[in-house]
């Protein structure tokens, strides 16, 4: 980008803190992620896949720990030492967090990861260079790097299976980052006919891949600018704030009855990804 | 609209859109290209269909059978990506990842392009006129009980042709063949509520106890499920419901349960009669027959049986007298024994005493053409079977959506004896193991190609008709429909009574436009109805809801001890059904593949879970290549510690260990249907999966597991990162 | 007091034994060369095949995105402010025993800046793509991200080589015209002819020769801290536990300047070995760079317990953790042998018998810089495998043939400039030396001239 | 010492400046026409006829065809581009449609060749010739939306700004760079928003609007 446009709109591309530098102002695209309503099914990841053209890497590569996979599930045990995980798996759908404040923006020694106007962490894979300094700052772990070039490699895509591959996100070849992108090309696509009809999305309108497919309706998403969005009255709810690193649940001595939570706020990274507590009954 | 299926097939024209079609390499070219690539624009273009922009199709999924409707979005006319189509009751938009691979069966590179007749080792291709015909001749003088034909769970209109097809034949010999369907719960349902598949009303209960049901996985019906599990969780204002779950194996429901208790193999039954003796103490007043039987299980003697402590028992009793109205439901863990039905029955006895029935378990809607109504598969008929193979009563056979080769229990010697059968005709999409041992393998469209209606098994609200129809043109253009198939063999036999039908969909639309009255249309054109139909892609069948007879009873019901110890084969093998694999028809779909089992997080492979506490005694730590040894055969695999596991258990998931299915499947990890004793429950016949004892050895090899959990394991080292409270810390209430 | 260098030494004995390292080499010469562009053709290899593969085939994944190449890469930064040291430092603290072996210390700093370049480049996941993280005017009007670190870093780093290439060209100019005058016609006479800049020793070229020699020297200073610090801020400023640490900077300039002084030790053996320099690079001079090496080695030592403690009494329980990893995890075998050879085997050279023993000290500088070379791969490796976010923890990720390829190839290219560079240039200071065996004379003239006025 | 430090002070100064300088003004971009190579199509259609001036003005114009063109709007064919990403090729039928109906060319070679594909029912295989990068994002309609129907623009000129001037082309050739550098020159310019032009505005400023 231009260095006009850079330094007039500095505090778009980088944000030190949400609100202090420069409100959203049409749209914060955000997510809430019901833990007692996911059940671990991994319905989210493969709909992941099937929407933005993720390579599958095989087992070798699995192995060496270079798999894609945007959004992982990853299942936790209880770690209290009992004989049987008697009160069942903890299950974490874990993407980018499209932190505000993200670290992967400000280290990218090309400038291909920023924040856009509508506070997600862009990915530009022909900007990218694959320095691979943003994973190496993100806490998260969730930015995933093209090891091989998967497009030309065997049985990625044979024979008639690119026909499935979307038009609107490219194949990433080798030595680029890619992560989660919380769908931009339906936000794009939405956006779009709002900007024909002269107005906003409207809530619900655009969906993530893996909030379509989530038969437990787990994930909801949607803009956090709009009171009347169904994420926004999530955060309201349990009052988590975006610009807060430390949430009324936590300001307080011994928490209060709410589920709401963002992974590691300490790290003031002021995630877009709100979490609720997942539930166990007490009385069983 | 779509006026009619010629046409419409013309639209779904696949197109070069240059650059917009395969975004492939998104990275290399940085310039702009002039005349590199070729753009082809339709000839006659369909008036809605413009590139660029995505056309939505609702079709019905196939990958299991829970009938789920799908959305499937066309662009080009490629089909990119399905969704959940939300106008069906039974998965209301939402999909599972198991519906989503469904592009990659399509897609897959390894599917069988055209009709392959047994030449030697080898399959060579012939044309279609010569395959039908060549079925034609092999047919003549052949009586009608030596002609079988194995399918999966089949419904809607490929049924009536299938049906009338072995009419024509003579034969009555249909087979339906699931080898991991819930058919003894379904047997115990029939003579507990008067129906096979009960509604489960998880949303209406406040309490589920689920005897090893693995309903949020790949039990029956999960994305319905998982919908209505939402719902009970969520409660009304705040009041969560509550998941118990009783199983000696963690499936993905299990992972949920707010408790999950570990229960000794196969002692389900007496655990909920345990139960019933816990609520009579609790003060809940018991039918008379029920208290005869259930006073024997005092809390000292289940909990000893059962290896659940008394107190847990006390607290489940507690808890089932409290909340009102609760759902217990049997599932595959109980069922799996010899003694599966008594199971089964005790369960459902639980039901009653609760008082759940009419309000918790429903009448399902009643399917008003019986004729589309699904056959249900079972295991017993892959046995019938092969007893009718090994004696060389079968002169041909027709297999259709199923792989017994693979998923026949290994005692059954099903490879064997299929060998006796002389002409064995094979419809499939890919080469599996039953098409490999096949004479003539017909290659079918796929589900995103064909046209056919279904009528789930598991049925919410209205009985409903789902349609499949073509998302785009065919890939390749020697396969042909299952209905176009049976169609032209029908017109061997009775060519007046279908002459009138040129293929299986001017067949289909007939069929549905002349019901059209009794499908909600009347009054409306044929060709508005149909096209309203198409795009709905699913009929709300004419409600007309049954009811269910409670005949629930203890009598008759007999509980065996609890199995003894056996030194050769110590442990229990519980081959789990996963929610991606199934019974490994999948298996060559690499999402699925790369998709972590939720519980274990491996990949590209089978494991055998443990408890740690057998594993220390047996030696074996993460990693290890273990022999499992059955008394029908043995395999090796990786061991993986699990605490979710009964310690006198061992499992192994189900549905790899493909000797064939192609690149995905093929050498990908072990076959646990190998290993499976011939073992049947005693009330229905069907095999009893749970009861192969197993013995384990270490083979000195240790292999790096592949999996997506970490160093970590499960831990958070001391994180605040999945959290979890209990009831009394949080409100529920007013959650948006 | 032992003598640097023998005052007696005739200067054209000086030009005769310089330039003679300049003339057909011995056979040891051409080993070393030889084995030298067979591990560079190793790493070129793996390169090669990196590049058209993927990084892949370096068994790096998430969340070890970096892996040796980058660990390498500080070591060659590192060594590279040996060069500095001695010639500006030093030079202004007019410590002249640093004469004699000042100019190979100064190519080695050039040398294995251009070494370190490389694993900047061969890191990169698309090298083809280098120039989008340079700032350089386009017309879609695009500028790299000057928050990066990694950018100031390649500057930083660029500053520098070229700013060592002047100083080092300068420093020559002299010997450049004594070569010169020395040879006969041929390529190597027209090169000294136009790199000599047409030096004749006037008294003018002098005066402006020690201005601009004093004055680049004085630049550098800075940008050799400066550059260090920068790398150090690769990961000072990244958000990671154990490297999020306000002492690193120093800690990094520290550890550059100990392992670029235990890599002349190394050289300057092997160069008075090979070249038969025992009468420039005498044993005085090695003690006295034995005694700083080991001086700096307790600077590293202390500043290293400075970065325990100060994590161990932070309440930052992931840097604890990782330092705890390092410490007990399956990095901790390459750990331990880090602190033994940083930090235990330096106090070898506090023993005086050891400070002139040539064996002793070769072994004990190549385990220093073995022990730098760990250390740089035990900042890098363990924070991957340990960062903040439990479930991408792993145990270990050993490094693959690609990668070990391109760290032994890029001994190889550095050995592989500096045989050259010691070929082609004089890599003894003759006028300095000249200078030196003259002030020296003078002052024993004095001192000879005292001790008659006494008596 | 002055004169080094004379020297550094002048050598910093003229750094900065150059560096500035740089930063300050890109080198320019190419706005004028950049001719893209000749394109051989399987048939070589004539833009001219198609969307040229009826009645040629100025005969001695070399840019209008001597016969005249039709003047059609370029959405009468290219339907997709004020309703989608793409503009489209236009379908055979849509080229057959009027040419059955124009007895006066029907035996020229060309349109014999365009029939020859019709009765074929086979699709011409046009070369693309404004084929950007794959991971470019490029939407038509909001641009037309927004020059033609929002700010009424002429529909040539709204389409020239990318095209170039088509009306005079035969088959068409790419005119403009089409490089990243030259979209986002125009997209940093304030346009008015509507016909009234009472509030402006710049182009999408964030990379992922046209990356994809």
């Amino acid at each position: 980008m231009s260095v006009t446009n850079l330094l007039e709109n500095w505090s778009q591309f980088r944000h030190g803190h949400p609100v202090d530098d420069k409100p959203h102002e049409e749209y914060k695209w955000a997510m809430a992620i019901d833990l007692d309503a996911c059940t671990g099914c991994n319905a989210c990841s493969v709909a992941c896949y099937a929407e933005n053209n993720i390579p599958v890497v095989g087992k070798e590569k699995f192995n060496a720990g270079q798999q894609m996979h945007w959004m992982r599930i990853e299942r936790y045990w209880p770690e209290d030492g009992r004989e049987f995980a008697d009160q069942g798996a903890q299950f974490l759908p874990m993407m980018c967090q499209q932190c505000e404040a993200a670290p992967c923006e400000t280290v990218c020694p090309a400038g291909a990861t920023n924040h856009t106007a509508d506070g997600v962490n862009s990915q530009i894979y022909n900007r990218c260079v694959g320095s691979r300094y943003c994973s190496a700052n993100c806490p998260f772990k969730v930015r995933y790097f093209n090891w091989y070039d998967y497009p030309s490699t065997d049985n990625v895509w044979p024979a008639e299976m690119t026909q499935q591959l979307n038009p609107d996100v490219s194949v990433r070849s080798k030595g680029v980052m890619e992560k989660c992108t919380f769908c931009v090309q339906r936000m794009t696509a939405a956006k779009n006919t709002a900007r024909n009809e002269g107005r906003l999305v409207r809530d619900g309108e655009v969906q993530t891949a893996c909030q379509q497919a989530c038969p437990t309706n787990a994930i909801s998403f949607g803009n956090l600018v709009d009171p009347e969005s169904k994420v926004a009255k999530q955060w309201a709810h349990q009052q988590v704030e975006l610009s807060k690193e430390v949430q009324a649940k936590d300001a307080q001595e011994g928490g209060t009855d709410l589920r709401g939570y963002r992974i590691m706020e300490e790290l003031r990274l002021y995630p877009s990804v709100m979490y609720l507590e997942r539930v166990r009954e007490s009385a069983i | 609209m779509i006026e009619n299926g010629f046409n419409r097939r013309d639209f779904l024209k696949v197109l070069g859109w240059g650059g917009a079609v395969v975004a492939l390499s998104g990275c290399g070219n940085t310039s702009v290209q002039d005349g590199a690539e070729i753009v082809t624009s339709y000839v006659e273009p369909p008036e809605y269909a413009l590139p660029g922009i995505g056309v939505y199709f609702n079709s019905t999924c196939a990958q299991c059978d829970a009938g789920c409707s799908i959305t499937g979005r066309v662009r080009e006319g490629r089909v990119l990506k399905l969704e959940g189509n939300a106008s069906s009751a039974i998965n209301r938009g939402k999909l599972c990842g198991l519906g989503q691979a469904g592009v990659q069966a399509h897609y897959n590179p390894d599917r069988v392009r055209e009709p392959l007749l047994r030449n030697g080792d080898k399959g060579e291709a012939i044309t279609w006129d010569k395959a039908l015909g060549l079925i034609n001749e092999k047919l003549n003088g052949v009586k009608g009980d030596e002609i079988a034909f194995l399918t999966g769970a089949v419904s809607g209109h490929v049924k009536v042709l299938l049906k009338n097809y072995l009419e024509a034949l003579g034969s009555k010999n249909h087979y339906a063949y699931d080898a991991v369907a819930p058919s003894v719960v379904r047997a115990a349902n029939k003579k507990a509520y008067g129906v096979e598949m009960p509604r489960l009303r998880l949303d209406k209960a406040q309490v589920v106890v689920s005897f090893g049901a693995d309903f949020l996985g790949a039990w029956v019906s999960p994305v319905h499920f998982s919908q209505e599990y939402a719902q009970f969780r969520k409660g009304s204002d705040g009041a969560r419901g509550v998941l118990v779950q009783i199983e000696s194996k963690m499936t993905l429901t299990g992972a949920n349960a707010d408790r999950w208790i570990a229960i000794r193999p196969g002692t389900e039954g007496i655990l909920a009669l345990g139960v019933i003796n816990a609520l009579d103490a609790a003060g809940l007043s018991l039918p008379a027959d029920v208290a005869a039987v259930s006073k024997a299980y005092n809390a000292e003697r289940v909990s000893k049986d059962t290896g659940v402590s008394a107190e847990q028992i006390s607290k489940l009793a507690t808890l089932l007298k409290a909340r009102t109205p609760s759902l217990v439901i049997a599932g595959g863990a109980a069922e799996g024994y010899k003694h599966g039905s008594q199971n089964a029955a005790a369960i459902a006895l639980l039901n009653r005493v609760l008082g759940n029935i009419g309000k918790t378990i429903e009448a399902p809607a009643n399917v008003p053409f019986p004729q589309v109504a699904v056959t249900t598969g079972n295991r017993s008929s892959v046995q019938a079977l092969n007893d009718s193979m090994a004696n060389g009563k079968l002169k041909v056979l027709f297999s259709y959506g199923v792989n017994p080769v693979f998923t026949a229990p290994a005692a059954l010697k099903f490879q064997d004896n299929l060998k006796k059968v002389s002409f064995k005709v094979v419809f499939a999409n890919y080469l599996d193991e039953t098409a490999l041992a096949a004479d003539l393998v017909l290659p079918l469209d796929s589900a995103l190609e064909d046209w056919g209606t279904a009528v789930p098994e598991y049925l919410v609200e209205a009985a409903q008709l789902n349609i499949q129809q073509p998302l785009m043109e065919k890939l390749h253009a020697g396969t042909r429909g299952t209905g176009d198939i049976l169609l032209a063999l029908l017109k061997q036999r009775r060519a007046n009574e279908y002459k009138d039908y040129e293929d299986f969909y001017s067949y289909l639309r007939s069929a549905v436009v002349k019901n059209k009255s009794a499908l909600g249309g009347a009054g409306a054109d044929d060709d508005t109805f149909w096209g309203e139909t198409l795009s709905e892609g699913l009929v709300k069948l004419p409600a007309s809801n049954g009811a269910l007879s409670a005949k629930s009873s203890a009598a008759g019901l007999v509980l065996p001890a609890p199995a003894e110890e056996d030194s050769a084969y110590p442990l229990h093998l519980i081959p789990a059904v996963t929610a991606n694999l199934r019974d490994g028809r999948h298996a060559n779909q690499p999402w699925l593949q790369e998709s972590p089992d939720p519980l274990t997080t491996i990949v590209w492979d089978s494991w055998v879970e443990l408890h740690p506490k057998t594993a220390a005694k047996l030696g074996i730590v993460e990693g290890d290549i273990v022999e499992v040894t059955s008394r029908s055969g043995s395999v090796k695999a990786q061991a993986y510690l699990f605490p979710g596991i009964h310690p006198d258990a061992v499992s192994i998931p189900l549905g790899n260990g493909h000797t064939a299915l192609g690149r995905w499947a093929k050498g990908v990890g072990i076959n646990a249907f190998s290993l499976l004793d011939q073992v049947v429950d005693k009330d229905t016949g069907e095999l009893a999966l749970n009861e192969t004892r197993v013995k384990i050895g270490k083979t000195g090899k240790r292999v790096m597991i592949v999996k997506d959990e970490g160093a970590a394991g499960g831990s958070q080292a001391g994180k605040k990162i999945a959290v979890s409270a209990s009831t009394d810390e949080v409100e529920l209430s007013g959650e948006v | 007091m032992e003598k640097d260098i023998s005052e007696s030494i005739a200067w054209a004995k000086i030009n005769g034994d310089v330039l003679k390292s300049l003339e057909a080499p011995r056979k040891l010469y051409w080993v070393i060369l030889v084995a030298a562009l067979t591990l560079f053709g190793v790493g070129l290899g793996c390169e090669v095949y990196q590049y058209q593969i993927g990084m892949g085939v370096a068994n790096l994944n998430n969340p070890h995105v970096w892996g040796l190449y980058i660990a390498t890469f500080i070591f060659w930064i590192g060594m590279s402010h040996s060069g500095t040291l001695l010639s500006a430092i030093l030079h202004l603290m007019h410590a002249d025993w640093r004469k004699p072996i000042y100019r190979f210390a100064e190519a080695m700093t050039t040398f294995s800046l251009m070494t370190a370049g490389l694993f900047v480049m061969v890191h990169l996941g698309r090298l083809w793509q280098f120039y989008y993280s340079v700032p350089y005017p386009n017309e879609r009007g695009l500028w790299p991200n000057f928050q990066s670190p990694l950018l100031w870093d390649a500057m930083a780093i660029f500053t520098y080589l070229s700013s060592s290439v002047i100083f080092l060209f300068i420093g020559m100019i002299p010997d450049l015209a004594i070569c010169r005058d020395h040879l006969h016609e041929g390529w190597r006479k027209k090169l000294y002819t136009i790199l000599s800049l047409g030096w004749e020793g006037t008294d003018r070229q002098w005066r402006n020769f020690r201005v601009t020699y004093l004055t680049v020297a004085c630049f550098l200073i800075p940008l050799a801290v400066s550059v260090h610090s920068i790398v150090a801020s690769d990961f000072a400023m990244s958000q990671q536990p154990g490297w999020h640490v306000t002492s690193f900077p120093p800690y990094f300039v520290a550890g550059a300047l100990y392992s670029g002084c235990a890599a002349i030790i190394t050289l300057f053996i092997i160069l008075r070995y090979v070249f038969r320099f025992e009468e420039y690079m005498t044993l005085p001079i090695l003690k006295k760079v034995a005694r700083l090496t080991f001086a700096i080695s307790m600077v590293w030592t202390y500043l290293n317990a400075i970065e325990f403690a100060a994590v161990w009494y932070s309440h930052d329980q992931a840097a604890k953790d990782v330092l705890l990893q390092k410490a007990m995890g399956p990095y901790a075998p390459f750990w331990w042998m880090m602190i033994f050879c940083g930090s235990v085997v330096p106090l070898m050279l506090a023993v005086k018998r050891f400070q002139t023993n040539i064996p002793v000290l070769f072994a004990v500088s190549l385990l220093l810089n073995l022990g730098m070379w760990l250390e740089r791969w035990m900042i890098v490796a363990p924070t991957f495998s340990h960062g903040y976010y439990p479930w991408t923890w792993d145990g270990f990720q050993w490094p693959s043939w690609v990668q070990w390829g391109m760290v032994f190839g890029s001994f190889g290219w550095f050995t592989l400039l500096f045989m050259l560079f010691c070929k082609i240039f004089p890599s003894v200071s003759m006028y300095e030396v000249k200078e030196m065996v003259y002030h020296r004379s003078l002052a024993s003239k004095k001192n000879e001239l005292a001790e008659k006025g006494a008596h | 010492m002055h004169r080094f430090l004379c020297l550094s002070i002048l050598l910093v100064g003229l750094f900065a400046n150059t560096g500035s300088h740089a930063t300050e003004v890109p080198p320019s971009i190419s706005t004028a026409d950049d001719l893209g190579p000749k394109v051989e199509q399987p048939i070589e259609f004539p833009h001219d006829r198609h969307a040229g001036p009826r009645n040629p003005a100025d005969a001695a114009d070399p840019s209008v065809p001597a016969k005249g063109g039709m003047e059609i709007n370029c959405m009468y064919c290219h339907t997709g581009a004020r309703r989608s990403a793409v503009a489209a090729i236009p379908p055979l039928q849509k080229c057959v449609g009027c040419h059955q109906t124009i007895n006066s060319v029907r035996e020229t070679p060309r349109i014999q060749k365009l029939f020859e594909y019709w009765d074929a029912k086979k699709p011409v295989p046009w070369k693309k010739v404004h084929d950007l990068p794959d991971f470019v994002r490029f939407n038509h309609e909001r641009h037309i939306q927004r020059f033609v129907f929002a700010q009424n623009k002429p529909v040539q000129e709204a389409c020239g700004y990318c095209h170039g001037d088509v009306k005079t082309m035969t088959v068409a050739r790419r005119q403009k760079s089409l490089s990243m550098g030259w979209c986002v020159s125009c997209h940093e310019k304030d346009h008015p928003v509507d016909v009234a032009a009472t509030k402006t505005t710049h182009g999408p400023n964030d990379c992922w609007q046209c990356h994809k």
